[in-house]
């Protein structure tokens, strides 16, 4: 009887199973589209007048206002806005601080949102109170106040305070994105055989609860970094924005609005690029996501 | 032959998009319902868009020595409730508006008159409700005494200082319903008062004693954003709405010509200089400031060319005003303003340009920065403040670091106003912005007694600013407003608001 | 003979990865399903068992490629269009998969998801008739107080329970085919005759032909008229079922019949201590819903000494599992003690019952569930190694390498995920893991259940060899009597959530005193079809 | 459910005192003065700025102002803004058409972005996948300024289909547009939730056990997996209903929208406290109901799901 009745099959089954996120990412063409995008981003990002250099005008801020919201012209690709100032260069030079407030953002509220939301659906009770409690209040509280009160009183303005202020008050939603997965999860049997391995609740949390519950949440925070970049102009239309010399997508089209059935090439263009960023952030985050859930990778 | 004569067709009606909110309606409170208030009341005096003084309500306003004033009433005038109009109800009524307790934001415009500081001491309550300044001599003629000499009350009197409007003794019972429902002297009558977001109506007032207004009905509509009344009126909603700032260049393309009306009004813009602020102690610095700014490619570019560069410190709808005083100083000459700040000394550090956020002056102050940094290499930036409240607050504390926004709409056009407003430190404008310049204020006080009536005495004060050159002019700020193909004509008054009686609607 | 009902042919299904590697899982097999007949398919774990039989209905996920014929009276199946299979799909061939648990729809009440089927295929029905219908189903598959069942969610379910509700559901609309994944694994013994009671019948009443995939030779026995036997993808040999216990023609077959366990009640040496690693004391659980609250332990004792297996058998829905997961801390104590290796378990906290829990391993019932779906069973299984050990790198892949050996995994399958194996594979992760801290106390709940007899056989040697070695105690749920009396010192019978009897194996097993335990014993099949066919016959004559 | 509901008052109350006296402190710490900006470039007089200062009790400690104001709250009254008006007054007016607004934009929201994420969950990397994506990111990232007064043109001037400004028309005509213009800013969010959400249900084995009872397509999805999928989909949902009550700023703006947004706005730039503090703390208690409800209807939704 202790004979092997079955031998293990080592099949042609297997050769599939080498596999690794890395292995997985490699193959999608999505993942390869949104890297070099944002690839591209990051190049102009780090050199943008040097590059807006190459199209014609490179110096953002070397303006003619007799060139005021001229349509788009060999040297000036993209047009002028209605300060003269070459549109590209702006465009081009906006990357940065776009990029780094969407993406500080979006990284700030998520961590904020997954630490208190996860600590909310697990713990439950009082902990779970307060903490939904204090989401609502943070809803519920006008941004424009909160933001116009911090800002005002710090000392610089710097980019990361402001995404800072902006995560504030969107970590909230995500909070409760995740917290309802949480509470959904925890009730999951692995979760429980977890447990009873004697792993410690936040070894638990951390490697079972967590990655099984942020999907929705990453679902959204994507399409969040366009949100983001939006509301930094309305800060700066408040006059608790970015300060110049800083060049941002949002001010650049927070200006563009009033011209934007005469010009509306100010308009577009920067719209272009936000666009791209987004949806080059999504499909990295779905091809991301696709790779990570094994039920998605086969 | 207009419309309006057959009184049984349809009222001639003129709707009015509105995009200022109206608190309230008293007219010694009200601040931005210039174009009801004009209607549903007269003025004592009428300066119309020539300069032109003419008496409305007033028979007569004289004086021997421009301190003591007798102003003599028309017979025949009634409220629209009924009751006549009396000198008592004048003398009411600015004691009303003087009071400090009642705190009626216009009072302001009642300083000149003797015993206003007793009804606004420095601290504490008041010791008496009655301006010392006033006497009543018979039911149609009462005095007034000013603090000093002062040649233009007259054209105080005038339609845009709304405190010196009479109101009805029954206003006085309840200043909270009237502040909605106000009852005038004037052509129209309130029909509709003011609801939160719904339109105000007035109708024709019968017994008018005046002269017979053009329309029958005056409806206004109120916006939250000058922007959509404007769209309104694009489709035809609403009859005549002001131009807001950001469509000023998308008008033309909008509108035909004839459906847009650009009025110069009694209003200029400056960047006003830190006094406080050494860096521009030398006049040069801010004289190659001025120099380094195109207005007229600023004009051009942002505001359509509905504004005009300003050539002096007042606009030159104000009689007798020293057109081009300000001379080269104030004309586009980049390498001369960049040898002038040399010759100065150059300038250190960061030039930051105030303003007010949120209130649409962010190109044009961005455009300012964007000369001073290329035409004088300085590291010039616009930086907008939270909202008014801010910047007032900082302009008065003297925190600014650098030079701001500053801009002066008279209520009657007179160099006088604006003068006084910006560079003295008369009551009634503790913070214009402008440094207090003994020489002009010394000029405005002789002008003051002078009685000259076409203005030429004021001229004098400019000629100290064009030498000390504390404030850079800009522009001379023009009043816009379009109008639906209902509206044939449009005109103004001195003071730059349309004038609703005088509409002259379309034929259909 | 009359033209077969369902007749596959040839077929072949090969799982494709993005990568473009296939991999085939089921190689050419052919059989034929007649009118009215029961046949069932046996064979190793992994043998492509579940699989075929979803590709019958065409349930296989994208990524699989299936090729060959499936015909339903003539009728091909394989690549009808979506709208035909709808027709059939619950009406004429309905199915019962593996995994009663992930078959239900969580946030629906089962009442709703039978009803749901009535709804489709019987549109006639008002829906008071559907109501009675559904109440009429649930009492059919022996669920007591149907009224108040039919108002669960799947979640408040005992493993049997959540089986039998699947049932129902197939049976709804009387099919004429029903395929059945392993339908009574986790069924006691009694329910389990019951169940296969109510298969005849409908097979009687409506001539309904079944497609039985299950592990139990008994059940085989009792109910099959042919048998097909496949391994690695392929049919080894089709015969009736008095011929394949008689004489067996392939080899793997013969292999498989032999690791049948048997009930013969053998003499066997105990290795239990006289110190006790579990001790019950009039264990109480309640289970609290919405509006009212369940009793599933009712006052129970029970002890285990160190080194003794005690197998915990009874009834479906008696709380057994309840109380495994009330010595784990994962159901509600009411009342009552439980003591585990000296320390309190219910009053245990930091890291008293973390070093509790390191002594306890547990093998859940429902093992897919059990398994985080992102990860691959050597996570699985390594993660008690990383955590409490600090194993890592190599010494890591070597304990689970060790570990998969054992329970016999090919070690190339370590990076697999959960819904990439077959129940018993499944099964046997879960078995690694509990076993992975040579634990003081195993509860093991239906370990062998998804497991083919081979397997079976394999795994229960491990279990027997590893226990001499670590001498652990065990408390051992199972329904199959068989297992047990080969593995079980001692024996506790429970019934309605209460023990009912508690003994030597022997004694239980030979002289219950019980009248439930008696039918218990009845009930269970032997793997002898000539025997099953007589013992059918006088119960049908009582 | 007394126990939970009493617990939930309870926060109530705590919330209440907590958020009120915060927003009035934060109220206090905007830059500039309020009564000296009342006349705007137009300064007021000292004396007029002192009364009003002591008519509005703003040299009283910020304590005081805060316990008057409670004071006033227990007898019903909201307090009074810095120009006279009763902010209950202001309040009751504008409710009304700031929730017939954010209920018909909301409804919109859910419909579409539900039926958007459905599809595109379903047909998973098809073109249409790819369209809702593309579709929804545009018309996201143009600024919401732009699409208002581009479908003011568009639909209120050259066809003439819906009135530009103002809600004088009545529900549903006049609410239609600006809606319409709200919901586009939700979509993309709400429709990337969905369909991730789908996809995951979709992958689930009951599903195949529903396929095999012969489920339609339409059934297994429009009840089974709308409903699985919906817990998250409902609490982002109800934010998004929360927000949307607080107002849209620049919508209301475009569309002469008298709604709370703008009031709030407004009241944010004049340090308006009394109206700050009347609308906010509405909004608060709008997210706590809100939420409750979110929290039951979750366990309904999920029976596994449990509050404790
Ligand atoms: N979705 C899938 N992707 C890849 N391989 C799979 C998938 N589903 C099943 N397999 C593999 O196909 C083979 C056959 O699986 P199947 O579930 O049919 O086995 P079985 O005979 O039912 O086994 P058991 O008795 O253990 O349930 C197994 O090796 C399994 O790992
Ligand atoms: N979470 C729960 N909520 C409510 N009732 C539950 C819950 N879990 C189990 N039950 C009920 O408790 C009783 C005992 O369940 P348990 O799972 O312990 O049975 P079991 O003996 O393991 O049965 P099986 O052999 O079928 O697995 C059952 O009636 C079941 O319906
Ligand atoms: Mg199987
Ligand atoms: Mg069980």
């Amino acid at each position: 009887m202790t004979e092997p009745a079955t031998v293990a099959l080592d099949g042609a089954l297997d050769r599939a199973t080498t596999r690794g996120l890395w292995a997985t990412l490699r193959t999608r063409v999505q993942f390869w589209v949104s890297v070099v995008l944002l690839a591209l981003l990051a190049i102009v990002a780090a050199i943008p007048g040097p590059l807006a250099g190459i199209f014609g005008e490179g110096d953002p801020r070397a303006c003619d206002l007799a060139e005021s919201n001229r349509p788009p012209v060999p040297g000036h690709l993209f047009g002028t806005d209605v300060q003269g100032c070459d549109v590209l260069a702006n465009v081009l030079s906006g990357t940065r601080t776009s990029l780094f407030i969407g993406l500080a953002t979006t990284a700030i509220c998520l961590v904020v949102a997954v630490a208190l939301g996860t600590l909310a659906g697990y713990a439950g009770g009082w902990v779970d109170a307060l903490i939904a409690r204090t989401a609502d209040v943070v809803l519920g509280f006008p941004f424009l106040l909160g933001a116009i009160i911090v800002l005002n009183t710090a000392p610089n303005r710097s980019p990361l305070l402001l995404a800072a202020v902006l995560a504030f008050f969107s970590w909230p939603t995500f909070a409760r994105l995740i917290r309802s997965s949480v509470k959904e999860v925890r009730e999951r049997e692995f979760v429980q055989a977890a447990h009873v391995l004697g792993l410690s609740r936040a070894r638990v949390v951390l490697t079972h609860v967590l990655p099984n519950s942020l999907a929705p949440t990453l679902a959204i925070a994507a399409t969040m970094v366009g949100g983001v970049i939006g509301a930094e102009a309305t800060l700066t239309f408040l006059g608790v924005g970015l300060v110049p010399p800083s060049i941002s997508w949002g001010v650049q089209l927070s200006t563009a609005q009033s011209y934007f059935q005469s010009a509306p090439h100010t308009v577009v263009f920067p719209s272009i690029f936000l666009t791209v960023t987004v949806i080059s952030l999504i499909m990295l985050g779905d091809a991301l996501r696709d790779a990570l859930d094994p039920r998605g990778r086969t | 032959e207009s419309g309006v004569d057959e009184g049984e067709g349809a009222p001639a009606e003129l709707v009015i998009g509105s995009s200022d909110p109206v608190p309230n309606l008293v007219p010694g409170r009200q601040s931005n319902a210039f174009g009801l208030t004009m209607s549903v009341f007269s003025p004592l005096t009428f300066l119309d868009a020539d300069g032109e003084l003419s008496y409305v309500a007033a028979e007569s306003v004289e004086s021997d020595d421009q301190i003591h004033w007798t102003i003599t009433l028309r017979d025949g005038w009634t409220f629209h409730d009924g009751t006549p109009v009396t000198a008592q109800d004048y003398v009411d009524s600015w004691n009303t508006v003087a009071y400090a307790p009642n705190a009626f934001e216009n009072s302001g415009q009642l300083a000149v008159i003797a015993g206003y500081s007793d009804l606004n001491p420095a601290e504490g309550e008041p010791a008496t409700d009655e301006l010392s300044g006033l006497t009543v001599v018979d039911d149609l003629t009462f005095n007034v005494t000013l603090n000093q000499a002062d040649s233009q009350f007259p054209v105080e009197l005038s339609q845009a200082q709304t405190a010196f409007y009479p109101m009805p003794p029954s206003a006085f019972d309840d200043l909270d319903a009237y502040g909605k429902q106000p009852i005038g002297n004037g052509p129209f009558a309130v029909t509709t008062g003011w609801t939160e977001g719904e339109p105000i109506v007035a109708e024709r007032y019968q017994d008018y004693a005046g002269d017979e207004p053009a329309v029958d009905k005056l409806t206004w509509v109120p916006y939250s954003d000058r922007l959509t009344a404007y769209t309104d009126a694009l489709a035809g909603n609403v009859d005549l709405v002001r131009l807001p700032a950001n469509r000023m260049m998308q008008v033309a393309d909008d509108f035909e010509d004839d459906h847009v009306y650009s009025f110069s009004g009694p209003a200029i813009s400056y960047l006003s200089i830190p006094y406080w602020d050494p860096r521009f102690d030398d006049v040069r610095v801010r004289q190659a400031i001025s120099m380094a700014i195109d207005r007229d490619a600023i004009n051009e570019a942002l505001f359509g060319n509905l504004n005009a560069p300003a050539t002096a410190w007042t606009p030159s709808i104000m009689p007798g005003n020293p057109d081009g005083i300000c001379g080269e100083y104030c004309e586009y000459d980049p390498e001369a303003a960049a040898e002038l700040l040399a010759e100065a000394g150059g300038f250190e550090g960061q030039l930051t340009i105030h303003f007010p956020g949120g209130a649409g002056h962010d190109d044009l102050f961005n455009a300012v920065a964007n000369y001073l940094r290329q035409n004088l290499g300085v590291d010039a930036v616009a930086r907008p403040s939270v909202g008014w409240a801010e910047f007032s607050e900082d302009r008065n504390n003297e925190v600014l670091d650098g030079p701001f926004f500053a801009r002066w709409g008279a209520l009657y056009p007179s160099q006088q106003s604006t003068l006084r407003a910006m560079f003295t430190s008369a009551p009634g404008c503790t913070n214009c912005g402008g440094a207090i310049i003994p020489d002009v204020e010394q000029a405005l006080n002789d002008a003051d007694a002078s009685g000259s009536e076409d203005g030429e005495a004021y001229a004098e004060a400019q000629r100290h600013l064009a030498e000390q050159f504390p404030i850079v002019p800009l522009f001379e700020e023009s009043y816009n407003f379009v109008t639906s193909d209902k509206v044939a004509e449009l005109t103004a008054s001195a003071v730059g608001e349309p004038l609703l009686t005088d509409v002259i609607l379309a034929e259909d | 003979m009359n033209a077969p009902l369902l007749a596959l042919d040839d077929l072949t299904v090969a799982f494709r990865s993005r990568r473009g590697d296939e991999s085939r899982a089921v190689h050419g097999v052919s059989f034929e399903v007649l009118d009215k007949e029961i046949v069932a398919v046996v064979g190793e774990s992994g043998s492509g068992k579940s699989v075929t039989a979803m590709s019958v209905l065409g349930l296989l996920p994208g990524n699989a490629e299936v090729t060959g014929s499936v015909r339903l009276d003539g009728e091909e199946l394989l690549n009808a269009d979506e709208k035909t299979l709808q027709g059939i799909r619950g009406r004429r061939i309905a199915m019962i998969f593996q995994d009663p648990f992930g078959a239900l729809d969580p946030v629906f009440t089962i009442g709703f998801q039978i009803r749901e089927v009535l709804r489709k295929h019987s549109p006639g029905l008002s829906a008071r008739d559907r109501r009675r219908r559904a109440i009429e189903l649930l009492a059919a598959v022996e669920l007591r107080e149907p009224e108040k069942r039919a108002r669960s969610y799947p979640h408040q379910l005992s493993g049997g329970q959540a089986q039998r509700v699947v049932i129902a559901m197939a049976l709804a609309c009387d099919p004429e085919i029903l395929i059945a994944d392993e339908p009574t694994t986790a069924l006691d013994v009694t329910v389990q005759r019951e169940i296969l009671d109510l298969l005849m019948r409908v097979r009687e009443r409506e001539g309904t032909a079944v497609l039985l995939i299950t592990h139990d030779m008994g059940v085989v026995a009792d109910v099959a008229d042919r048998v097909v036997v496949m391994r690695d993808g392929r049919v080894e040999e089709t015969q009736t079922v008095e011929r394949l216990f008689a004489h067996p023609s392939a080899d793997y077959t013969r292999r498989l019949l032999r690791s049948v366990p048997r009930l013969d009640v053998a003499d066997r040496a105990s290795l239990a201590v006289d110190e006790p690693a579990l001790v019950l004391d009039e264990l109480t659980v309640e289970y609290r819903q919405r509006f009212q609250s369940v009793t599933a332990v009712a006052g129970a004792s029970l002890t285990v000494a160190r080194g003794e297996v005690v197998a915990l058998v009874g009834e479906s829905g008696s709380g057994k599992t309840t109380i495994g997961k009330a010595i784990t801390g994962l159901a509600p104590v009411r009342s009552g003690t439980i003591v585990v290796d000296g320390v309190d378990a219910v009053k245990a906290r930091g890291r008293q019952a973390t070093d509790l829990k390191k002594k306890i391993g547990v093998v859940f019932q429902n093992p897919m569930g059990a398994l985080d779906p992102r990860w691959t069973m050597a996570e699985s299984i390594g993660e008690p190694l990383r955590v409490h050990r600090g194993l890592r790198g190599k010494a890591l892949t070597a304990r689970t390498d060790e570990l998969l050996d054992a329970v016999r995994l090919s070690r190339s399958w370590s990076t697999r995920y959960a819904h990439e194996l077959s129940g018993g594979q499944r099964q046997r992760v879960a078995i690694a893991r509990a076993l992975a801290l040579d634990p003081v106390l195993l509860i093991a709940d239906e370990p062998t259940s998804a497991l083919d007899v081979s397997v079976q056989s394999t795994v229960l040697d491990l279990f027997r060899r590893l226990q001499c070695e670590l001498r652990f105690a065990c408390l051992f749920i199972s329904h199959d009597l068989a297992v047990v009396d080969s593995l079980a010192d001692r024996i506790v019978v429970m019934s309605d959530s209460r023990v009912v009897e508690e003994g030597a194996r022997r004694q239980i097993l030979l002289d219950p005193r019980e009248d439930y335990t008696r039918r218990l014993l009845e009930a269970a099949p032997v793997p002898d079809p000539q025997l099953q066919r007589k013992r059918r016959r006088e119960r049908e004559k009582v | 459910m007394t126990r939970y509901v009493s617990r939930r008052l309870l926060e109530l109350v705590i919330v209440f005192f907590g958020v009120t006296f915060v927003i009035y402190c934060a109220v206090f710490l905007l830059p500039g003065d309020p009564i000296a900006a009342l006349g705007g470039d137009r300064p007021l007089p000292e004396s007029v700025q002192q009364q009003l200062r002591s008519r509005y009790g703003l040299d009283l400690p910020i304590w005081q102002q805060y316990l008057d104001y409670l004071g006033g709250l227990a007898r019903g009254d909201f307090g009074t803004t810095f120009t006279g008006q009763s902010v209950g007054e202001q309040m009751a007016s504008r409710w009304p058409t700031t929730i017939k607004l954010a209920l018909t934009a909301w409804t919109l929201t859910v419909l579409i972005s539900i039926a958007l994420g459905l599809a595109a969950g379903l047909r998973r990397g098809s073109a249409l996948d790819r369209g809702v994506l593309l579709g929804t990111i545009v018309a996201e990232s143009v600024p919401i300024f732009v699409m208002g007064i581009m479908a003011q043109y568009l639909i209120g001037i050259t066809l003439g289909w819906a009135p530009i400004a103002g809600v004088s028309d009545g529900w549903p005509r006049a609410y239609l547009l600006p809606a319409l213009i709200i919901a586009i800013y939700g979509l993309a969010g709400v429709s990337r939730l969905m369909r991730g959400s789908v996809i995951d249900t979709m992958r689930s084995d009951f599903v195949r056990t529903l396929r095999a009872k012969g489920m339609s397509q339409g059934n297994v999805v429009g009840l089974h997996v709308m409903r699985n999928a919906a817990a998250p989909v409902v609490n982002v949902l109800a934010i998004q209903l929360g927000s949307l009550l607080g107002g849209t700023v620049v919508v209301e703006a475009i569309f002469n929208i008298n709604g709370v947004g703008q009031l709030l706005y407004k009241a944010i730039q004049d340090q308006e406290g009394t109206l700050v503090v009347g609308v906010a703390t509405t909004l608060v208690f709008i997210f706590l109901v809100t939420n409750v409800l979110v929290d039951i209807l979750s366990t309904v939704l999920d029976p596994r799901i449990r509050h404790d």
